[in-house]
């Protein structure tokens, strides 16, 4: 019974069984837990060790350090916008051209199925 | 003959009329009690949940079971089959169980998270006859039958997304899914009846006997191919299920999210089925058509999740690109089969492909039923759902940031969970179909690991922010249907190999062995 | 809406009994000749309806509220479904039409081409649970609209 | 020819209701035209059961001879009352968008994406 939990998912060429997988992740959590343990020695609360530093600058109240959704990934968004908008134009929301669509995929699988 | 036997021999049918007769109830029990209502929806599901299972047990061990309404005499008379039947194989077992876990996980769920609406007897009949509809359609034997649980679960859910009128936006999305559904729907019926014109049958096993790849036919496949596929959400006709995944109430989106792979189911079933004879003729290569629009479904979803800041739409187009990685591997599958020297490989790479894409199935119902469970808890506490809003709930709410992780961690394929192992299963095979395919399939699960890393930074993370200073845990029946979904998962995740094999295996033989749902035709029930 | 003219409350109300009785019997002879359950339903809805137009909603609402309605469209269904289940019992399958060759009411069978009402089994049982449904159905229908056409009337 | 008419007119109620959905910006139009492309499926499938010359499949007092056949009139028959519930439903949304959007055009609807 226990032999068929814990038996390897083959997968055509390779394999995959958790259980080692959390083996290894036991393993580094406690290498990662060890070296926690060297600098928990030096470290000390409530000193300036534990503020945040920004540049020098102020820190702004908690709730204005929030990083907004719309803020992450700013870089990413900015050179993918070609195809970005693009795509936005492609969702207008209007239900008209939701079926046009479809009528575009019709037509083209109706060429492709007939040219066959 | 025992209690058990009865309720096996009579399942695929009580399947069906137990919860239709509990749709029809409860407005009736709603006027009595509020909670006699919820608690009599949840047993109605659970006693669905246990037929389904004993039927799914029963058909994983025997292979398909035809069950005929009416009568069982004259089924097959004059070489024409005359009466309606279900026919349940693995696969439409294994959809049902799908179905039907995540309908009572969201009967579960809406107990407390639709308690202060109105209008909540038509809610919880509605949603009775989504998982009729749903069930009928994964479960039928018959053409016209599909059709008519197809728009059962259309007209449902229509209702049911636009549930919340005060909104604007959600009757607007209600009317886009009925235009696009009924549409879809007719186009349905047009091919039944090109098919029944040709062949006197509607049955699928009778026409798949009989079926011949006339030009005709190409019409009637082309047109049940693309109208099911974009009840599916394949891009480019995937723009609905951002509006109706959306902008329903998120235990409707649950459901939604199944009924929308029982169309899938009907994609599968019309090409490895009902043209399951024909298919393998060499010049057709459909499944590259598969893979290309389960490419771009993949890529389009998720650069268009990766720039949403609502959080429901986010996980909607999440969604669409899981539905990619299904339509990618089992487009594997077809080209496999379909291509003559590659037949001696089916066994090989093309199966594995299947039963990714088939695994994929579940997985996805499941990490993105319970990425919307948590959507639905943050809006259900802060009444907030756009992402430049939130922040900082971790602190309050802890059960639900643990789903949310476990659902985060799952939907992008990161391992122990359940969605790495379909995820592997599908990159192992498309790999050696193309490995450019695998190259952009793990290209876009690292896109979606990054798309529910920004819903995590900002809304659970961060300082905490005044204006949610108020917000308290989600009640206990939400928490214990996210802990369903999210124990499934990590069990699944946990023991993949006794899942595939148990379950995703059968289903799998079940789609591309379609002599086997033949079978009674020629032998007899 | 408002209600019409004196005309034409007093024509509605006399094609009304006409209307009633055509789809009534269309109902009832749906195992029979071309109709049924939701046909005639629809015919009786539409005489209902008729009522509606000429008397107006607000005059309708002080006669039958909406959740009435829909109790008896789920009693109708609730019928079917019923009878449906009837046939696991006496027949062993779903749907079974178990009154077919019994002395129960409609149990006889159609001799050579004289066909009575008395045949049919459960069809014709099934098509009056459908009637139910369908009047009630239609009728809740057209009246939430005319409701809602009611509350936009007066807001503007 | 004339055994085409039916489904020539088929194929036209089908692509004036596609034109209807796809151009035409009112939502009642829109609804019409979905009722059109149903009209065109419905009398697709009642055309595929006539057979030139035959009579309607009433059992009681035929008069003889070759009967149309009654299985696609059934199938039109569920399709239409389907469609009763399908445009009900679409009607009653499109008085709720009418209350919210105070208007009809189909374009008002969208734009959560731009």
């Amino acid at each position: 019974m226990l032999e068929e939990f814990i038996k390897t998912l083959l997968t055509g060429n390779g394999f995959w069984n958790p259980l080692v997988w959390i083996l290894g992740f036991i393993v580094i959590f406690l290498v990662v837990y060890i070296l926690r343990g060297y600098g928990n020695a030096t470290y000390k609360k409530g000193t300036s060790q534990t503020q945040s530093f920004l540049s020098g600058n102020p820190e702004y109240e908690k709730q204005f350090m929030h990083v907004k959704a719309s803020n992450l990934y700013w870089g990413w968004t900015n050179a993918m916008k070609w195809i970005i908008d693009i795509l936005k134009k492609m969702h207008t929301g209007n239900v008209s051209d939701y079926v046009l669509w479809f009528v575009i995929v019709l037509g083209v699988l109706f060429i492709f199925v007939g040219l066959m | 003959m025992s209690i058990m036997d009865f309720l096996l021999q009579q399942s695929p049918a009580l399947i069906i009329a137990i919860p239709l007769l509990g749709a029809f109830l409860t407005p009736v029990i709603s006027r009595i009690s509020d909670k006699g209502r919820n608690l009599f929806v949840i047993l109605i599901l659970a006693f669905t949940a246990f037929l389904v299972f004993i039927l799914a047990m029963h058909v994983f061990e025997t292979g398909p079971m035809t069950y005929v309404f009416g009568s069982t005499q004259n089924v097959v008379s004059n070489n024409t089959v005359i009466r309606i039947l279900f026919e349940v194989d693995a696969l439409s077992a294994f959809m049902a169980i799908i179905g039907i876990i995540i309908a009572f996980a969201a009967a579960i769920y809406s107990w407390s998270f639709m308690d202060n609406e109105t209008g909540l007897d038509k809610y919880y009949s509605l949603m009775l006859l989504m998982v009729v509809g749903m069930l009928g359609m994964v479960m039928t034997g018959d053409m016209f039958n599909f059709f008519v649980f197809l728009e059962i679960t259309s007209i449902a859910s229509c209702a049911l997304i636009a549930f919340r009128t005060n909104k604007a936006n959600a009757v607007a999305a209600g009317f886009k899914y009925i235009v696009i559904s009924t549409i879809g729907a007719l186009f349905v019926l047009m091919a039944i009846a090109i098919l029944y014109g040709q062949y006197d049958a509607l049955n699928i096993a009778k026409l798949a006997q009989s079926i011949t790849f006339s030009f005709a036919d190409k019409i009637a496949l082309v047109l049940l191919v693309v109208a099911l596929a974009m009840k599916g959400g394949i891009v480019p006709m995937h723009m609905w299920v951002a509006d109706a995944y959306g902008r329903a109430p998120a235990s409707i989106s649950l459901i939604l999210i199944a009924a929308t792979q029982a169309s899938l189911y009907g994609v599968f079933r019309v090409l490895f089925t009902l043209y399951g004879n024909v298919i393998t003729m060499p010049s057709i290569s459909l499944g590259w058509v598969m893979v290309i629009l389960g490419l771009l479904t993949m890529l389009i979803g998720v650069i268009m999740a990766l720039i949403q800041t609502d959080l429901k739409r986010l996980i909607a187009y999440g969604a669409v690109a899981e539905l990619g990685y299904i339509f990618l591997a089992v487009g594997t599958g077809l080209t496999v089969l379909t291509t003559p020297e590659n037949v001696a490989n089916i066994a090989g790479y093309g199966f594995e492909a299947i039963k990714g894409g088939i695994f994929h199935i579940f997985n996805d119902i499941l990490d993105i039923g319970l990425l919307f469970m948590v959507a639905g808890a943050l809006y259900f506490a802060t009444k907030e759902s756009s992402l430049n809003k939130l922040g900082g709930l971790a602190r309050n709410m802890k059960y639900t940031t643990v789903f949310f992780l476990i659902g985060l961690l799952a939907v992008s394929g990161i391992p122990p969970l359940n969605g790495f192992s379909s995820k592997l299963l599908i990159y192992e095979s498309i790999f050696q179909l193309n490995p450019i395919l695998s190259i952009i399939a793990i290209l876009a699960s690292i896109m979606l690991l990054a798309i529910f890393i920004k819903v995590f930074q900002s809304a659970f993370l961060g300082p905490a922010l005044p204006q949610f200073s108020h917000v308290k845990e989600v009640p206990k029946s939400m928490l214990l249907a996210m802990g369903i979904v999210a124990a499934l998962i990590v069990f699944i995740g946990l023991f993949p190999d006794l899942f595939v094999t148990n379950v995703v295996e059968p289903a799998a033989n079940a789609l591309i062995n379609n002599q086997e749902y033949l079978q009674w035709l020629t032998g007899g029930i | 809406m408002k209600g019409m003219s004196k005309i034409v409350k007093t024509i509605a109300n006399i094609s009304f009994p006409f209307i009633m009785i055509y789809g009534l019997y269309i109902i009832m002879h749906g195992h029979l000749t071309p109709g049924g359950g939701f046909q005639g339903g629809a015919v009786v809805a539409s005489g209902i309806v008729l009522i509606l137009v000429a008397h107006g909603s607000e005059w309708m609402q002080t006669k039958i509220k909406e959740h009435d309605l829909s109790l008896y469209e789920s009693l109708g269904a609730f019928c079917f479904i019923l009878l449906a289940f009837l046939g696991i019992a006496f027949g062993g399958v779903f749907f079974t039409n178990f009154m077919v060759n019994t002395n129960l009411p409609f149990g006889q069978i159609p001799i050579d081409g004289a066909a009575n009402l008395n045949t049919g089994g459960t069809i014709p049982l099934m098509n009056l649970a459908v009637g139910l449904k369908v009047i009630a159905g239609l009728f809740a229908i057209i009246l939430v609209m005319a409701i809602a056409t009611l509350k936009k009337e007066e807001s503007t | 020819m004339i055994d085409n008419l039916p489904f020539i007119a088929v194929a036209a109620l089908i692509i004036i209701g596609l034109y209807a959905v796809l151009f035409r910006r009112n939502l009642i139009k829109i609804v019409i035209g979905i009722a059109l492309i149903e009209s065109g499926v419905n009398l697709f499938l009642v055309a595929l059961g006539y057979r030139t010359g035959s009579i309607a499949p009433i059992y009681t007092s035929s008069p003889g001879g070759i009967m149309s056949y009654p299985v696609p009139q059934a199938l039109t028959l569920t399709s239409i009352v389907i469609g009763v519930a399908v445009l009900a439903l679409m009607l009653s949304l499109i008085i709720h968008i009418y209350r919210h959007y105070g208007s009809l055009d189909v374009r008002k609807l969208g734009g959560e994406d731009q």
